[in-house]
């Protein structure tokens, strides 16, 4: 397994899977290389964070990182938010190959793009 | 999960582990019988026969004469030095090669080498979706300069079996209308031990084997040579094996080799009964739990323990990833591809679209696979296909469509 | 003779035994943990990390980094793949390449061909009698164009140490003013095990290894290449070896080779003055025991191991075959030269006349060889000697030639 | 080991080793490519071989053939010693490695020329 720890408990057991029906914002990002896409619905309440939803296709870490993200998202204020790196994400799933990690990049992307969705 | 997970190996195509008669086989040419074959006293002596006692026994599998077999370092190198050594006696006459869409790297990056660095042209056939060459493709884009062919007996990531025997009886008419400078190269590592395996009514010059596929330890492999091929030596250094291939030989992993290579042949028809009849019942069982599946390559000819199956709106690593965490041993693609970002090129050359080739899947049975394997394999791969379906926006897509289908069709059948 | 005939095995030049210990690492890798190395699932992994392990093992001994460290299937693959993977890389600057008159043929063989087919010019050192090439002759010999150096460690042969520090720091100093397209190989395939091997200190930026003269399996090498120097691999088709060697990793093997380059390690003063004090008691004893015999290569700068003696007025296979015959092994020249017709290259080289370079025997101890070994040798050899000699007219001649000089010289003394 | 008993035999044994005294006729072969020596030399009486005895230099082979031969011959007519073939000697020796079939050669050669020396 060349997967740390934390990734395989996220990979098993992904946090806040599906879509919110109640969502604020919404976006789907695709890596135009590999094909792996991340969805993400947030609802926002005063500015803040308050709930937030993943789907993915692609690779593990792709999965993995959709789970994570949306762990670390929640509660916080969009400021915040828009704080977090690629390499926050990184290591909040603990190393990934190097060849592998776009698969943040992703998760990234899909977090600005959902957070400046209206 | 307990503490003492059960674990499936279901990759055997990727390599197997070595059989208990076999090591007791070797073990002897470590410690005591360990002379160096090219020795003349005793200890090499001893060591001479068991080399020659394995090259007889791998003769044997394929229906050789043991001064055809040229023992190698795997597969691999067989291949390599099947394509270069006749590349190089053939350039002369002629330097267009064909070869088909699916063949192991070994092989067709050997191609891509002599194509983009040696002058030669190539020619790739199609398989379509039953994933098989046809022969008369090949006759059609034969030419005057054509001097080498090399097409796989059986595909290593969807097991099936190519015309090899057909195009053989096509090289031979060939040959008997007078020409002379054509060789014919198969790869059989995955095919041996698996089905019959003859040289002579497959008639080819050349094919490759590999020990690691036949319950023998990884990195020994042998090519065949039919009598009278020459063949450029690709190394240099040492009267080895009538210096087509030097270095000293691997005595105790040859010896292995040929105990298992015995043991395929006396086993064959009880090892391919039991991969049929296990696979049958995997296949059923996929087919009756899991919903969206494609089964990929041509369901007849084909091996008997391979099944390489696409589960639609997922992506495969992450379910052979799932798998490993149960104690399931399977393969996305080949083995020495795996990294690769990109989707298997053999399923792709199936006419399946992006989205089938990166969820598919190689499960491959192996001659001491129980009913008991089997069946947890069935257990927990519906589980873990629908788990990653949950998680993905494809299927959820797909979900929302189906269900206004059905409301449509509801809607205008009231 | 006894039914129980002792054996002494004294060829640890031409293969070793597997060491108990590294059969025991290496069982594990071929029934239980059996995965192919490239696998993504556990069984996989599981044969990466000993892979991964072996290569740190094997670096170990030669002080190089992990990832320098090239697999192969032995010490001829690692000599073919260096210089023709250099010479690929090299040929657009420069095809001259120096190399020494006593290689072994997986070098020597590999620089004819480069010859004879590829345009590069050849310059052989010459060993002189003591068998060591001059670093002054490699600085005479040195051409605007030479792009490859390749000298070895210590002779298979005859034990001498040739000064590829020397070369390697020569070469920095070129490398510093400025000349770039300059590459040195050594192969050590020898020396590993028997002395210590610094790539440091060597200054080299190829080496090769071979397992089985370190007590690990037949079939399983390793070539160093120093990080920044660019390979054309040799073959093609998968990703192993970071694409510089192809095939799928021999893991047992692997394992085995860096158990053994461990115990190497750690063993090594040990070993060597074990076989030291050996060597000195055996070539006290022939000569005190056997008239008529030259030790040949230099008597200081040689591996601990191993003596070549040429026996005068009889030929070495005879000697070798009437050895056997009493359970003692030894060799003539090197193992795979063995079954030509000429007398060994080597010992011509340095200069011996034809008889000499006939009559000369290989004798080589390893690190388990006892002082009852050498002492059966010992008692064994003389009488074998000298049964030859009484068959040899060589031997009549100049007995009676010796007789008349005697009787010659008592008629003058009076 | 790669010879038969018999020629281990031979080997290990070899018989009618040296010269005679009172030899008749003696003759020396040489291989002129591998440089193998044959020493013969044997005492005729009433056109009889009734002794022979042999020296010789090279390969085990040679040595082998060398021994062989004069067993086969002692006691034969010249004329019967002439019949003696190359395959003769390899068939007694129990046969030969092919490259190492010019032992037997360097034998025959070396019996004719003693039979013809004076
Ligand atoms: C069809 C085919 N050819 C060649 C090879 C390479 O053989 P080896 O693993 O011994 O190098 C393989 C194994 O992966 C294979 O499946
Ligand atoms: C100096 C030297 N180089 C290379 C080799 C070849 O190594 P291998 O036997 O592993 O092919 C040998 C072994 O015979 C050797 O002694
Ligand atoms: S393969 Fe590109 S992110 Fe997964
Ligand atoms: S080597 Fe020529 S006869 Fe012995």
């Amino acid at each position: 397994m060349p997967y740390s720890i934390a990734f395989q408990d996220h990979f098993s057991n992904p946090r806040n899977v599906g879509e919110l029906d109640d969502a604020t914002h919404t976006a789907e990002e695709t890596n135009p290389v590999c094909g792996d896409r991340l969805r993400l619905s947030l609802r926002l309440a005063d500015n803040r964070i308050v709930a937030a939803r993943f789907l993915a296709y692609g690779c593990p870490p792709t999965l993995a990182c959709g789970s994570v993200l949306t762990e670390m998202i929640e509660g916080k204020t969009v400021e915040e938010a828009f704080l977090i790196t690629r390499n926050d994400i990184i290591n909040a799933i603990g190393k990934l190959p190097s060849r592998k990690s776009h698969a943040a990049a992703l998760a990234f992307e899909a977090l600005r793009a959902a957070l400046q969705a209206k | 999960m307990t503490a003492l997970r059960k674990r499936v190996y279901m990759d055997h195509s990727a390599t197997t582990p070595v059989d208990g008669r076999v090591v007791e086989a070797m073990l002897p040419f470590l410690t005591q019988k360990f002379g160096n074959a090219s020795s003349v006293h005793t200890f090499g002596q001893e060591a001479r026969a068991a080399v020659d006692k394995a090259r007889r026994e791998v003769a044997a599998l394929i229906g050789a004469r043991h001064s055809e077999i040229v023992f190698t370092s795997g597969g691999t190198e067989a291949n390599n030095l099947a394509l270069r050594g006749i590349a190089e006696t053939a350039a002369p006459f002629g330097r267009h090669l064909i070869t088909s869409a699916i063949e192991h790297p070994a092989v067709s990056e050997v191609c891509d080498y002599l194509e983009r660095r040696q002058g030669w042209a190539v020619t790739r056939l199609p398989v379509y979706e039953e994933g098989i060459v046809r022969v008369e493709d090949l006759r059609a884009v034969l030419r005057d300069d054509t001097t080498l062919i090399s097409v796989m007996l059986a595909n290593n990531e969807i097991g099936t079996l190519q015309p090899v025997a057909e195009i053989g009886e096509f090289v031979s008419h060939l040959r008997a209308s007078g020409r002379r400078h054509l060789w014919f190269h198969t790869d059989a590592v995955q095919a041996a031990g698996r089905m019959e395996v003859d040289v002579e009514k497959l008639g080819c010059d050349l094919l490759s084997l590999s020990a690691h596929k036949l319950y023998a330890p990884k990195g020994t492999g042998a090519l065949y040579v039919r009598r009278g091929v020459r063949l450029a030596p690709q190394t240099f250094g040492g009267r080895q094996e009538r210096e087509r291939r030097t270095g000293t030989e691997s005595v105790a992993n040859i010896v292995a080799f040929g105990r298992a290579a015995q043991l395929a042949c006396e086993e064959l028809e009880a090892r391919i009964n039991v991969m049929k009849t296990l696979l049958a019942r995997f296949e059923a069982g996929v087919t009756a739990r899991i919903e969206d599946v494609v089964f990929n390559g041509d369901r007849a000819r084909r091996l008997p323990h391979l099944s390489n199956i696409s589960f639609r709106f997922i992506e495969a690593e992450g379910l052979l990833i799932n798998l490993d965490l149960q104690g399931v041993a399977v393969s996305t693609g080949s083995a020495c591809s795996s990294g690769s970002l990109e989707p298997s090129p053999v399923i792709r050359a199936l006419g399946r679209n992006e989205e089938l080739a990166r969820g598919s899947i190689r499960f491959s049975l192996g001659k001491d696979t129980s009913e008991e394997d089997v069946d947890y394999v069935l257990e927990v791969l519906p589980r873990a296909v629908q788990s990653l379906r949950n998680l993905s926006p494809l299927y959820q897509k797909a979900l929302t469509e189906r269900a206004c289908n059905l409301e449509a069709q509801t809607l205008t059948s009231i």
